[in-house]
């Protein structure tokens, strides 16, 4: 069980976060939800360790993990996605996930229902950005995490692409991790079958919901 | 081959060893004004072995190898903190720092042979290492080109290894390799020492092709050229310093009437080629371009 | 009494650090760039007045603004060939290292402009006086009032006058300028002519006190600029100004005490330090607060 | 004026980040009207005010502002000509004041008219009273809701015939929304024109003329506030149904 309590973070001395408590069982998907700038990506930050937060803790399975370093939150397995997907525009898409052939091969049946496959050499700006997404929760999901963050998926996805990418996770995700989604726009948590927070001025909305 | 050409050959493998230490460190991301200290380091270092306590030039070499890598150990922990243009001035001031203080390191010994030992101001004289062992400059060539084409080799063989991917990837962006568990901490340090290390065994080499150094051979123009090299020869692969020692010496140094320019010319060269080539001669992305036709090729 | 003289010896050498460092700090303050080699094209700029100079027999009230203007010429040939092409943001480091390479040819063209190793300089001719038992080099003297005056002015221009309003939002976020429609590469190039004049003025009152000019003046004035600048705090004009002074009394109590190799051992001793205790500067910013992000938003 | 069509878009495409984010947009904006351009996130909305004030270059398509051919021209003639952004999440300079913020938006008249700038700064000041009282205290220290205002005085300060707005209702509260709103219409009733552009599409309808709705970097609605709420089609949009 990945554990936030009592999160607070400001930013320049502007409060973004501002108290905010979620449990996330084993195995639950949880969509958070909120207008721009009301903090969830804050949250999604400080919940994979790439910021600290000013007060409150991050407990997972009962330790805390809050002053962890980001790739250690990793190694633990809490994995992410980002908002504006990352990738070196100098290897390609092969070389990105940062794999052994092996597990590539094991792994080929997700990596066709990408659209990767036909991909696999080409460099990420000849790549439709619906396929980096998806390469993108790839990379996270090839070791095998218990926590995954995506973080805003839908920016830039038509609708149709949204809904392949719902498919996608719904089949490829093992029972057992936990998805947080970070989003805005609602259809995808509906696809997926989320249960919603919605994030308001720094603090869950409707009090804290335990998920 | 006539002494001149010999000479050159020998001059631009030593100053490959610094070229590659300079590139090992931007692999991970971070530039180095001051690899020449690290240099300069191992040069005092094989000296001091060879001459002093007479040791065999292996032995010799693997300490310059080793000190030179601690040094450089403690200055990548010390400088955890920083990075991009703080690092580099650490660097260049770390580099100074070392170069200054052999001015103040005196500790000679009379031998049949001479005055040795480090002596301020006045360089380590006397080191008589091939003389004594009657190594030609043909044979000394040899021993250096073997030694460079053996660190190539190794690392060509590495490029594919997972501790360069991941070392690339720190270099390139700490936050997906932060993402995918990779502890940049790591690597950065440990290609920081290997640099120092490298750095270091070129300098024994050179310390003993040159039988003497003295503190004004390390000054910051050996960095710049090092770190110049590097740059334009591009991070794609272990080769790029090369190209940019080659073109450096090998074609503006030996050509006669470009050699009293030299450096006007090299420095113009080196900001026109990062004008086009932002990112050096054989960039990753090149790289990635060959392989890429190659296993079409393959496939095909 | 011997501590107070080096204590004055000490501040009023610092003064020239202080000239250059605010060249520095102008630099960076509006661009978020090193230029590495500021110290090679001020002595360039030195070079070719000298040569000028030598070939019209001219005198020395016309010698001052022929210096400022090729200072601020080979300046901006450095902006233009190493800072302009590199305006991304992965440029900041290729800028750093083509203005690192550019030093070799700058300071290359230099000497073969002066081809003795030394060459004289003309001097101002003011002489050393006594107050008290304590000694003062007049056109050191002259050198501390122009440092503080030339501060002030920059400081006042940059803080109250309408064209500072420019450059400081240039320098706060040139996109944001962009959009204002400010034309930031003007403003870029204005910067690099300006951190010239104010290099050829130290330039000028610093060789003037030496009377002679050597190759190794460029590599001089970046090292002690950059120091300077990095211990008062990154683009701080009253840093650079406070930096200059406090590395010349460090440099001149520990050369007096250990000897002159220490003059440069203390300067690069600080600067090591300053960078791994407190890399925004003594009197800057703490740029790493947030360790864990450190380099961007994500 | 009023009626004349200040703006005029035709078959924009542009491409962002490697992605085509506009695939040929035509919309046109009208002299003393407020232009609403509403989508959901990624939809291209800014990728359009972006290409419009000269910040992204556009591959194709034409953009006429005042009669005048502007496509791919430099941000800073375009601030000349009277076309002002006030860009998303402020963007306001964090370590100038906020006199000084406003002087800055009066960049390109700084030099000419530097008493009418000081006029017109004490009518900003008029304008909004918040403003006057922190006019010494630096842009990054105030409220988001202050800053927005700050950031809607700093773009009035060029004088523009045209105010382009990005998303003004980012990150504030909603209380603090109503009022900049309310400013919005405000100066859009003392006959200045607004190309709205907003995620928040209900805050939108409540005070827009025209409106035009763009799904995937496509526009899929043009027309009055009458025509989209018969219509329904916000709603498909947004929520995707069959959109595209």
């Amino acid at each position: 069980m990945l554990e936030l309590k009592g999160l607070k973070k400001l930013f320049k001395g502007i409060s973004v976060l501002n108290g905010v408590d979620i449990s996330i069982q084993q195995g639950t998907k949880i969509g958070l939800s909120g207008g721009n700038g009301t903090g969830k990506s804050t949250l999604l930050n400080i919940a994979t360790g790439f910021l600290t937060p000013e007060e409150g803790a991050i407990i997972l399975n009962g330790d805390n993990i809050t002053h962890f370093e980001a790739w250690k939150f990793a190694r633990l397995g809490v994995k992410r996605t980002f908002q504006k997907v990352r990738f070196n525009e100098a290897l390609i898409l092969k070389e990105q996930l940062h794999t052994s052939d092996a597990i590539i091969k094991r792994n080929l049946d997700m990596l066709k229902d990408a659209g990767l496959i036909d991909y696999l050499y080409a460099f990420p700006n000849e790549v439709p950005l619906p396929i980096l997404r998806k390469v993108e929760v790839i990379r996270a999901l090839l070791e095998r995490p218990r926590y995954l963050f995506l973080d805003e998926p839908s920016a830039g996805m038509a609708a149709t692409d949204l809904h392949d990418f719902g498919e996608f996770l719904k089949e490829h995700l093992d029972a057992d991790i936990s998805l947080v989604v970070v989003e805005h726009r609602l259809e995808l948590m509906k696809k997926i079958d989320a249960n919603i927070i919605e994030l308001r001025d720094g603090k869950l909305d409707n009090g804290n919901i335990i998920a | 081959m006539s002494l001149y050409f010999v000479t050159i050959l020998t001059n631009m493998t030593l100053i490959s060893f610094i070229a590659i230490s300079a590139y090992l460190i931007l692999i991970v991301g971070e530039v180095s004004f001051g690899q020449q200290a690290f240099f300069g380091i191992g040069a005092y270092i094989t000296a001091t072995l060879t001459t002093l306590l007479g040791l065999d030039i292996v032995i010799a070499l693997f300490f310059s190898f080793m000190v030179s890598a601690s040094f450089a150990l403690v200055l990548s922990v010390l400088t955890i903190r920083l990075s991009g243009f703080y690092f580099a001035v650490a660097s260049l001031s770390f580099a100074e720092l070392f170069r200054l203080s052999l001015y103040k390191i005196e500790y000679t010994v009379e031998t049949n042979s001479g005055t040795v030992g480090p002596n301020g101001p006045e360089g380590f004289q006397n080191i008589r290492w091939i003389f004594e062992n009657n190594v030609s400059p043909d044979n000394f060539l040899v021993i250096a080109v073997s030694s460079l084409l053996a660190l190539i080799i190794l690392l060509i063989f590495m490029e594919n290894s997972k501790l360069f991917k991941n070392a690339r990837l720190v270099g390139k962006d700490q936050i997906v390799a932060q993402s995918i568990g990779i502890r940049p901490f790591f690597y950065r340090v440990g290609f920081i020492t290997l640099a120092g290390g490298v750095a270091g065994f070129g300098g024994g080499l050179f310390a003993l092709f040159n039988t003497y150094i003295e503190p004004s051979m390390f000054g910051i123009m050996l960095g710049v050229h090092g770190l110049a090299y590097s740059i334009i020869g591009g991070l794609g692969y272990p080769l790029g310093p090369l190209i940019g020692v080659f073109i450096d010496i090998g074609l503006l140094e030996s050509v006669r009437f470009l050699s009293e320019y030299r450096m006007i010319l090299f420095g113009g060269l080196v900001a026109a080629i990062l004008i086009i080539f932002p990112e050096g001669i054989i960039s990753p992305r090149l790289i990635s371009r060959i392989k890429r036709k190659l296993v079409k090729k393959t496939n095909a | 009494m011997e501590y107070i003289q080096i204590s004055i010896d000490g501040i009023l050498y610092g003064s020239s650090y202080s000239l250059i460092a605010l060249g520095f700090s102008l630099v960076f303050g509006v661009m978020r760039r090193i230029n590495l080699a500021y110290g090679s094209s001020l002595l360039l700029g030195v070079a070719i007045a000298l040569w000028v100079e030598n070939e019209l027999n001219i005198s020395i009230i016309f010698f001052i603004p022929i210096v400022l203007f090729f200072c601020s010429m080979s300046n901006l040939y450095v902006e233009r060939f190493c800072f302009a092409p590199h305006n991304t943001k992965a440029g900041v480091v290729v800028s750093m290292i083509s203005s690192f390479a550019i030093w070799m040819q700058l300071d290359e063209i230099s000497s073969q402009l002066l081809p003795d190793r030394t060459h004289s300089f003309p001097s101002l001719q003011i002489s050393t006086f006594e107050v008290g038992g304590l000694f003062f080099r007049g056109d050191q003297i002259l050198n501390i009032f122009i440092a503080f005056f030339i501060s002030a002015i920059l400081f006042l221009a940059v803080y109250k006058t309408k064209y500072g309003i420019v450059l400081r939002a240039v320098a706060n976020s040139a996109d944001t300028a962009k959009l204002m429609g400010c034309n930031t590469k003007l403003v870029n190039s204005l910067t690099f002519i300006l951190a010239g004049v104010l290099g050829g003025i130290a330039a000028f009152l610093v060789l003037s006190t030496e009377s002679q000019v050597t190759p190794l003046f460029g590599f001089w004035c970046t090292v002690k600029g950059l120091v300077a600048m990095m211990i008062g705090g990154l683009g701080s004009l009253t840093g650079a100004f406070w930096g200059g002074l406090l590395l010349g009394l460090l440099e001149a109590h520990f050369s007096y005490h250990f000897g002159p190799v220490f003059r440069e051992i203390t300067t690069f001793s600080i600067l090591l330090i300053v960078l791994i205790i407190r890399p925004g500067g003594l009197m800057g910013v703490n740029i790493y607060k947030d360790l864990k992000s450190r380099d961007e938003r994500i | 004026m009023a009626g004349e069509k200040i703006l005029e878009v035709e078959g924009l495409e542009t491409s962002y980040d490697m992605i085509k984010a506009l695939k040929g947009v035509s919309i046109s904006a009208l002299s003393g009207k407020l232009t609403c351009i509403l989508g959901p996130n990624g939809a291209g909305k800014s990728t359009l005010l972006f290409t419009l004030a000269g910040i992204l270059n556009s591959d194709q398509g034409k953009v006429i502002f005042a009669g005048e051919d502007i496509t791919n021209q430099k941000t800073s003639d375009l601030v000349e000509k009277g076309l002002a952004l006030v860009p998303e999440n402020r963007l306001i300079f964090p370590h100038l004041t906020v006199k000084e913020n406003l002087l800055a938006g009066a960049y390109a008249r700084l030099a000419k008219e530097r008493e009418k700038v000081e006029q017109d700064i004490s009518a900003m000041y008029a304008r909004f009273p918040v403003l006057k009282e922190r006019s010494s205290q630096l842009g990054g220290t105030m409220s988001g809701g202050e800053q927005q205002m700050l950031a809607v005085a700093r773009a009035l300060m060029s004088k523009p015939k045209l105010l382009l707005m990005d998303e003004p209702s980012v990150g504030l509260a909603p209380m603090i929304v109503d009022e900049i709103f309310s400013i919005i219409k405000q100066l859009n009733a003392e006959g200045i024109s607004i190309v709205l552009v907003e995620q928040n599409a209900s805050k939108a309808l409540e005070i827009g003329d025209y409106f035009y709705l763009l799904d995937q970097g496509k526009q899929i609605f043009g027309g009055s506030r009458e025509a989209i709420l018969k219509e329904n089609i916000i709603k498909k949009a947004y929520l995707g149904e069959s959109a595209g």
